[in-house]
């Protein structure tokens, strides 16, 4: 297979509200693509990554699938929004079905609704990003420590994202801390809310010394803002706010205590620590979807293991493959097609010297914390149906 | 005053003025009668710029012709519509006021002058004028063109819809105006009224004059009667 | 009683029914059309798309129902085709779990019976009022509608949404709709049988009253109708034709997200039926083509498509309010008078300035987008074939010298044109006075 | 069943905000007579038109149609019972033709109702009678034209046009030659007179030639009330009459000079 | 007590709030019986220009700039555009507008790109007004409280102290008459349309960065100003008031009730068990619905009273 080239079809939100999400990960994708193509992956194969505009839209999502095998594209990624990853999901494995022979894999590198690897799980589809279980896994077990933490305020949008961030916090803590209270739990409908204030003087009254949240975009950093309106001062513990957008937002906010909950963070040495460096002199844009690296690398490995870039092969050289990442050796557990890999809390301050400066906000998200893998690691409910 | 030239006037591509002369002169009162689809009121439309025309209309030695309706009301001339443009969301009073050019006022003619012309929209004054009875609308339309101030009033069959007795009243307040010097170019179609107090009367007739007189030589002339106003 | 007993009634007027044959000739082409299209274009995205194109007739011949015919100018028509959606997915997945015995070919029936269930609810209220009120009780119900399907994934199945596989139940000939061309052949039916009840709705007495109801209500009261009562029977039969178109979608995505029932597909349906042209009957089905077209290729072939989109609209409303059918109606009366022949060359003469226009425009809007987005990727572009340098003096000026030149050859194209054109309108005045008057 | 009046007023009343419009008017007409309302400007002649139509509801009182309340009750409940008016400001449907204007006036009566299982073009009684209303009102030649592209005259003609359209039996035309010059106005009235063959008629006019020349009985309408009822020489005749309305020799020259 | 107070607070100055966004709006949809869907837009277009005007000369010239560019691009899109579909009726009219609005998201995305940019309050109005049991609340909301109601005033100085909203509505039934009376229709329309576009332009401003300014910014606002603008009643400008106010204040204690059906329905002796038909929606919290209560509210109010609180006319 040396030489061949394999081409990615990447269909996300290219135009429309969510484009800049869309833009900077399709970039990130053909960065890593090109970085790693050739001698330095181990198949010695050259991957191109083409986009493909799904405007966020499962329906439209299933248009550009079609487009892109017709196209002759076998290998498909996906991240932003689990609603167009279920669809992607669901009509690759009805497409390998119908068309044996010309099987098609969905990386999915971003979309996290644990179904995906649980009840709805499905063999052509392997996830590089950490599903929400994962993630409460490990903000739970960083929480545990903090003996500031007594009461819990849980505040959500009301869809099944936010949903299951309540319900797994309340498990998790409940597991680890039994005596801290929940002291409030909100679900707001989602990109509703332009007036947090009500929220925050809920917030205050409750009398809460902690914040989770699984808000993302304008619901988080009208959140955050309206905490330093009112002057309080509550630490936020939140899965997104390191996504597009949002801090350059918090940094206009001013001063607020948020710990975010990630595989990766801003201030990577090494390797992707220069990838970072040389992704912000070409496109002066933050490179953050670090599970870029992680996809072409397992896809390189696999395909040396398979010595084929047969879809078919390379799936199942997928299964259970470790790789070094560029935190430690990760795993795509064979189970469920959920990649094992270590966890990060970092938390959002002014950048020091040598600190990467987030958007050019003067912040960074600095580590303060990396878990192992198996910490992180939860049980799935996945009965895959492996293809004869 | 106003001198109306060769005027030819048109709708999109159908050509509804032939040619159309005549003149009014101050404190005149002139009839334009003809029968329905005529033209005469093309020809109102026309002096006041809402139609596409050619030709010589001059008012006050200024050619008035392509300037914009706005502009050549500004200019002194009056237009009362004629079917009850009235507006009928906007209360009586606020109708009058719009007649009046400038916010001030200061025109010859005051509310209460108004009022007591017609005492009925005096008690109807903060109605609705979409609710008035067709001939309150009718007072309310004339009232409006007057707060204007305007030295040549057009008006377009006043007295659609008024109650004999109101017609009457009309008629005397036409000739009131022009007691003060104003001049009237009147279209109407009920020939008693009209002939009792114009001083001049053309008659139209496709779209071109076909008759001009007083009225007392319009009454001898059978023929122009019967050609063109009656079946 | 009286009317009809006058001696003068031309009774005899309606016994001889004549056999149509113009409307027998368009609609067996429509058929063919059907027909034939997945033999002409047979790449699958092509035929995915000729699918959806069925599908987005029938819910814009059922949103016209409403607009054109009915004047409700509605903001939330999605409820309908959406809730249509979710009902036939959940109906397939009973098929699918053998807890149902209907063929698949039928859920869309349950769709649409789903779209008319909720317009009879919704409808109740929102028919209630005309004009304005009618236009934001539709928008107050689509935003809560919506706002709803994310809040409860038990029902509409949270951001996944509900997915199902429409191979299922009994297969009679050997039919399973898993091949895309089979379900086409599905939907081509539907669209069919659809296209034709709906037009088969104008011609009846409560289509008549739906375009009286929007012309002049008040009359309508006089003449002993309840306007309120005929919009809400149409309503609740344009939702059930928009239900239909759910179902339909259902079976083609065999997913169904809560987007189906947003505010945006709405708006779609809105702008898509206008451009179509909502004061004719096939004018949506030209929307529906277009937004097709618009929504899977317009946006592959270029990242400004929503530009381009904003800017078709704004100069269709401008110059064109009919909508796309308003124009072909205009031409087939010049046809009608055999007078079309002249024009050709103007035609040709406008289509080719406004294509050079075009291509001066769109290579610039390609170049700024290619550098907001891509700047990265160099300076060089290539835009239908030619290549340019955003960043090169020459590209631009190119681009614009093209464009302007474009420009005044389109003017003079388009002088010569509208005084052709005024000289025809004006003879078909004349000739129509003359037969009227014959 | 006793009640042999065609429609009856009894003491009616409206009041818009603190104004009384119509201050008790009563009122009985005799199956196939033919009234006419006149009035002053603002009398109430138009409104008292409404009310029995049922586009207001009164403030109190009592309307009867063929013996039944009817106050109250909505323009199409109205309208099913056998009441049919026009307006004073042409109220047609701008955007269907003269044909389709007629044959929506006539498809309730004739029992159509909101039905959507039957073509227009098989309801040989519908289209009948439209056609022959069309001949009635002379827009034969017009058939297709769209109803806002006719004249003024025509589109008053088709106004009349779909108020007979339903067959009622009580009609009420407001202004119906409003706007016309002298000799359509006598063309429309001998329509008029040919369609109200045999039915009730009450029509509002303000020119006397008409008035003398068609009613049989004549109603004077003053400041809401109706305070005489009677012949049209006996109206004439009348002092109150005299001062509330038809002023001095206007009257006299347009009863006189009606017919020309 | 303390949370009541600082809830009304809350809820007044978020009512103020809405109506700095719906006043332009307010305005042309009263006058002009327009429903400018592009008003959000021009919301956003404000928020950027202030953004970078801001960068150029600072925060005060913007506040006095960006709306009278935002006032110029609206007078310019009605000499141009909207005037020549008026006559085809309100259905063109606003469908013109829906188009304007893809066009400046394209347009601002293209200039501004598509992320959020760092807009930020200016540093003499950040920090604290005052302190009210322990909450802070901010100067800024303080400001935009000031400029909500100077907005309320200028309009209705406009309003009644001029014959503007006159003109423009005799000119909704017959432009011609109001023309041939001697009043410049066409200025008149395109300076109250220019006038509301300014007007959201200066909400842009203030908004922008209070909010996020990004070019999802319209599409957040969009709806509910459309809400207030007719609960408050087309065609009044005390109605856009009275509705912002209550919507403010009728969301800010939502917010705060914890309840749902279930304990109504305990109440009332029924025992609603998770298997109960619709579950789902018995178990609702009223503090859930609360962001969506502006619909419910529109939707009732049009169908008990659909002139809106203190609106005169329906349509
Ligand atoms: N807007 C229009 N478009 C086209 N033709 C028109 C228009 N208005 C009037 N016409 C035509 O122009 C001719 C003259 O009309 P005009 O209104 O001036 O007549 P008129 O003498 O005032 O009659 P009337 O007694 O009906 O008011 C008529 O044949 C009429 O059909
Ligand atoms: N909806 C309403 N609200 C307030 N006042 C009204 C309303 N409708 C009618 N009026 C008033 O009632 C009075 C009678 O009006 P109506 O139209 O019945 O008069 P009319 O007798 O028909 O007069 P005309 O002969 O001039 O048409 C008028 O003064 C009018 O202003
Ligand atoms: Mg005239
Ligand atoms: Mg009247």
């Amino acid at each position: 297979q040396k030489g061949e080239t394999v081409r990615i079809a990447f269909m996300d939100p290219l135009s429309g509200p969510f484009a800049n999400v869309g833009q900077n990960q399709l970039k990130s994708w053909q960065f890593a693509a090109e970085r790693l193509s050739g001698a330095k992956n181990p198949a010695g194969v050259k991957f191109e990554v083409v986009g493909f505009d799904n405007k966020g839209s499962p329906q439209e999502s299933l248009n550009t699938l079609k487009a892109a095998a017709d196209q002759g594209f076998r290998y498909i990624t996906q991240g932003n929004g689990s609603g167009a990853g279920l669809a992607i999901l669901d009509a690759v494995s009805k497409y390998n079905e119908r068309n044996p022979g010309k099987e098609l894999i969905y990386l999915n590198y971003a979309a996290v609704d644990p179904a995906m690897t649980n009840e709805k799980c499905d063999y052509w589809h392997f996830r590089l990003d950490a599903d929400t279980t994962m993630k409460m896994e490990a903000l739970t077990s960083f929480m545990k420590d903090q003996p500031k933490v007594t009461k819990v305020y849980v505040i959500g949008q009301n869809y099944s994202h936010g949903q299951q961030v309540a319900k797994y916090f309340k498990e998790g803590i409940a597991r680890k801390r039994p005596d801290v209270k929940i002291v409030g739990e909100d679900l707001h409908p989602i990109g509703q809310v332009k007036d947090f204030s009500p929220y925050v003087a809920k917030i205050k009254q409750s009398g809460a010394d902690a914040i989770v949240t699984g808000n993302w975009g304008q619901d988080l950093t009208l959140l955050v803002k309206a905490l330093n309106d009112a002057g309080l001062k509550v630490p936020m513990y939140t899965y997104y706010a390191g996504v597009t957008g949002t801090p350059t937002a918090l940094a206009a906010g001013g001063d607020s205590e948020v710990y975010v909950v990630a595989y990766g963070h801003a201030n990577h040495t090494g390797e992707l620590g220069a990838m970072g460096a040389d992704f912000f002199k070409k496109f002066s844009d933050d490179y953050y979807t670090y599970a870029t690296y992680n996809g072409i690398n397992l896809l390189g490995a696999a395909m040396a293991k398979a010595k084929s870039t047969e879809p078919a092969k390379v799936a199942k050289a997928m299964e259970g493959l470790a790789v070094k990442s560029f935190a430690g050796e990760v795993t795509m557990r064979a189970s469920d097609h959920q990649l094992q890999q270590s966890m990060f809390i970092t938390k959002w301050q002014k950048a020091k010297k040598g600190e990467y400066s987030v958007e050019k906000t003067g912040y960074t998200f600095v580590p303060i914390k990396e878990m192992a893998p198996y910490i992180s690691s939860t049980p799935t409910s996945c009965q895959m149906k492996r293809p004869a | 005053m106003l001198k109306i030239e060769n005027l030819h006037a048109f709708y999109g591509k159908s050509h509804v003025l032939h040619g159309v002369h005549f003149n009014v002169g101050q404190g005149e009162i002139v009839a334009l009668l003809g029968r329905n689809g005529s033209g005469r009121s093309t020809t109102a439309k026309a002096i006041m710029g809402m139609v596409d025309c050619t030709g010589v209309v001059d008012w006050k030695g200024k050619h008035t012709l392509g300037m914009k309706p706005y502009e050549i009301a500004h200019l002194g001339l009056g237009y009362v519509p004629e079917n009850r443009d009235i507006f009928p969301k906007l209360t009586v009073h606020q109708n009058l006021m719009l007649g009046q050019k400038s916010a001030k006022g200061g025109g010859r003619w005051s509310f209460d002058d108004m009022y007591e012309m017609f005492p009925r929209l005096k008690e109807r004054q903060h109605t609705e004028a979409g609710v008035l009875s067709g001939g309150e609308q009718q007072m309310l339309t004339l009232c409006r063109t007057l707060m204007g101030d305007p030295e040549l009033i057009i008006i377009d069959e006043p007295t659609e819809g008024l109650a004999p007795k109101i017609v009457e009243l009309v008629g005397e307040y036409l000739k009131k105006l022009k007691e003060k010097g104003i001049s009237v170019l009147l279209i109407e179609q009920k020939l008693t009224i009209a002939m009792s107090i114009s001083d001049r009367a053309l008659v139209m007739g496709h779209g071109s004059i076909v008759f001009e007189g007083t009225p007392d030589t319009l009454r001898a002339d059978a023929y122009i009667r019967k050609e063109w106003l009656e079946v | 009683m009286n009317a009809s007993a006058s001696p003068m009634t031309p009774s005899a007027y309606y016994g001889f029914k004549p056999l149509n044959i113009g409307r027998w000739v368009v609609w067996s082409l429509f058929a063919l059309v059907l027909v034939a299209a997945p033999l002409v274009f047979t790449s699958s995205l092509s035929q995915t798309m000729l699918t959806q194109m069925g599908i987005a007739i029938i819910v814009c011949l059922s949103y016209n129902m409403l607009l054109g015919q009915g004047g409700m100018l509605s903001f939330g028509h999605a409820v309908y085709s959406g809730l249509g959606s979710f009902l036939s997915i959940h109906a397939l997945n009973l098929v699918v779990k053998g807890q149902w015995p209907i063929p698949v070919s039928l859920i869309p029936v349950i769709g649409g019976l789903a779209g008319m269930l909720f317009a009879i609810l919704f409808g109740y209220v929102t028919t209630k009022k005309a004009a304005t009120p009618f236009a934001m009780i539709t928008l107050g119900i689509g935003e809560l509608v919506f706002a709803m399907s994310l809040m409860f994934p038990e029902f509409f199945g949270g951001e996944g949404g509900v997915s199902s596989n429409r191979v299922a139940g009994p297969k009679p000939f050997g039919i399973t709709f898993g091949p895309q061309i089979q379900l086409y052949y599905l939907i081509a039916i539907y669209t069919f049988i659809c296209t034709g009840l709906m037009f088969a709705f104008t011609r009846t007495p409560l289509g008549r009253m739906l375009n009286a109801v929007r012309d002049n209500p008040e009359r309508v009261e006089f003449v002993g109708y309840d306007t309120r009562k005929v919009r809400y029977i149409a309503f609740i039969i344009a939702a059930f034709f928009a239900g239909i178109s759910g179902g339909l979608a259902a079976l083609n995505f065999e997913i169904v997200t809560s987007e189906v029932v947003s505010g945006y597909r709405s708006g779609a349906y809105l702008l898509f039926t206008f451009l179509g042209g909502a004061t004719f009957f096939f004018g949506p089905i030209i929307g529906g083509i277009l937004m097709v077209l618009a929504f899977v290729l317009l946006s592959e072939i270029t990242k400004a498509w929503l530009l381009y989109l904003g800017l078709v609209f704004l100069f269709m409303l401008m110059y064109a309010p009919g909508g796309i059918a308003s124009l072909i109606m205009m031409n087939l009366r010049v046809a009608a008078f055999g007078r079309l022949k002249e024009l050709w060359v103007s035609y040709l003469a406008l289509a080719v300035t406004a294509f050079i226009v075009l291509i001066g425009a769109a290579s610039m809007i390609e170049m700024v987008y290619h550098l907001k987005l891509n700047p990265a990727l160099g300076p060089q572009l290539k835009f239908i074939g030619i290549s340019l340098n955003a960043h090169g003096l020459d590209s631009w000026f190119g681009c614009i010298f093209v464009m302007l030149t474009g420009i005044g050859l389109f003017e003079v194209a388009r002088r010569q044109f509208a005084r052709q054109w005024g000289e025809i309108q004006e003879f078909i005045e004349k000739e129509m006075k003359r037969r009227e008057s014959l | 069943m006793s009640n042999p009046y065609a429609l009856e007023l009894k003491d009616l009343r409206k009041s818009f905000g603190k104004t009384e419009i119509i201050r008790g008017a009563s009122l009985a007409v005799n199956a196939g007579e033919r009234i006419a309302v006149i009035g002053p400007n603002g009398a109430g002649k138009s409104t008292l038109f409404n009310l029995i139509s049922g586009r207001f509801a009164p403030t109190s009182g009592e309307v009867l149609l063929n013996g039944n309340r009817i106050d109250g009750l909505k323009p199409f409940e109205i309208n099913r019972m056998g009441l049919s008016r026009s307006f004073q400001i042409t109220n047609i449907f701008p955007k269907l033709s003269v044909f389709e204007n007629l044959r929506c006036g006539v498809l309730w009566s004739l029992g159509y109702k909101y039905t959507f299982l039957k073509f227009l073009a098989d309801l040989d009684d519908a289209n009948e009678r439209a056609e022959a209303l069309m001949h009635m009102i002379k827009l034969d030649r017009k058939r297709d034209v769209l109803a806002m592209n006719l004249t003024y005259a025509e589109q008053r003609a088709l106004e009349i046009g779909i108020t007979i359209a339903g067959g009622a039996t009580v009609i009420l035309l407001d202004e119906p030659t409003a706007g016309m010059s002298k000799s359509e106005t006598r063309r429309f009235i001998e329509l008029i007179k040919e369609v109200t063959v045999g039915k009730t008629l009450l029509t509002v006019e303000h020119d006397m030639g008409v008035v003398f020349g068609l009613a049989d009985k004549i109603a004077v309408v003053v400041y809401g009330e109706v305070i005489a009822y009677d012949t049209p020489e006996a109206v004439r005749a009348n002092q109150r009459v005299q001062e509330a309305y038809l002023g001095s020799h206007v009257a006299e020259a347009q009863a006189a000079g009606g017919g020309h | 007590m303390e949370f009541f107070t600082i809830s009304l607070l809350n809820g007044i100055s978020y009512g103020l709030l809405l109506f700095m966004l719906s006043s332009g709006l307010t305005l042309i949809f009263s006058m002009m019986g327009v429903l400018n869907f592009a008003h959000a837009s021009f919301y956003m277009i404000g928020a950027f220009f202030a953004y970078t005007i801001t960068q150029l000369v600072g925060f005060w010239p913007a506040l006095l700039l960006a709306p009278l560019a935002v006032g110029l691009i609206g007078a310019a899109f009605e000499k141009y555009c909207l005037r020549r579909v008026h006559k085809f009726g309100h259905v063109a009219e606003l469908l013109i507008t829906f188009g304007l609005s893809f066009i400046i998201l394209e347009v601002v995305q293209l200039i501004w790109g598509t992320s959020s940019v760092d807009y930020r309050v200016p540093a003499e109005l950040s920090g604290p007004l005052f302190t009210l049991f322990g909450t802070q609340f901010p100067a800024y909301r303080g400001f935009m409280m000031l400029v909500a109601l100077l907005m309320l005033v200028a309009i209705w100085l406009l309003l009644t102290r001029t014959r503007i909203g006159l003109v423009i509505q005799a000119a909704l039934t017959h432009p011609e008459t109001v023309e041939a009376l001697g009043h410049n229709v066409p200025r008149v329309f395109m300076m109250v349309f220019g006038g509301g576009a300014a007007l959201a332009g200066l909400a842009g401003v203030i908004g922008g960065n209070a909010f996020v300014t990004e070019p999802g910014m319209a599409g957040a606002v969009g709806p509910v100003i459309f809400v207030v603008v007719v609960v408050g009643g087309m065609g009044s400008l005390a109605g856009a008031f009275l509705a912002s106010i209550l919507i403010g204040v009728v969301q800010t204690f939502a917010v705060g009730i914890d309840s749902s059906f279930l304990g109504a329905a305990a109440m009332a002796g029924w025992q609603i068990t998770p298997e109960t038909f619709g579950y789902a929606l018995w178990k609702l919290k009223v503090s859930q619905v609360a962001p969506i209560l502006p619909f419910l509210l529109l939707v009732l109010m049009l169908i008990f009273r659909p002139k809106g609180l203190l609106g005169t006319r329906e349509g």
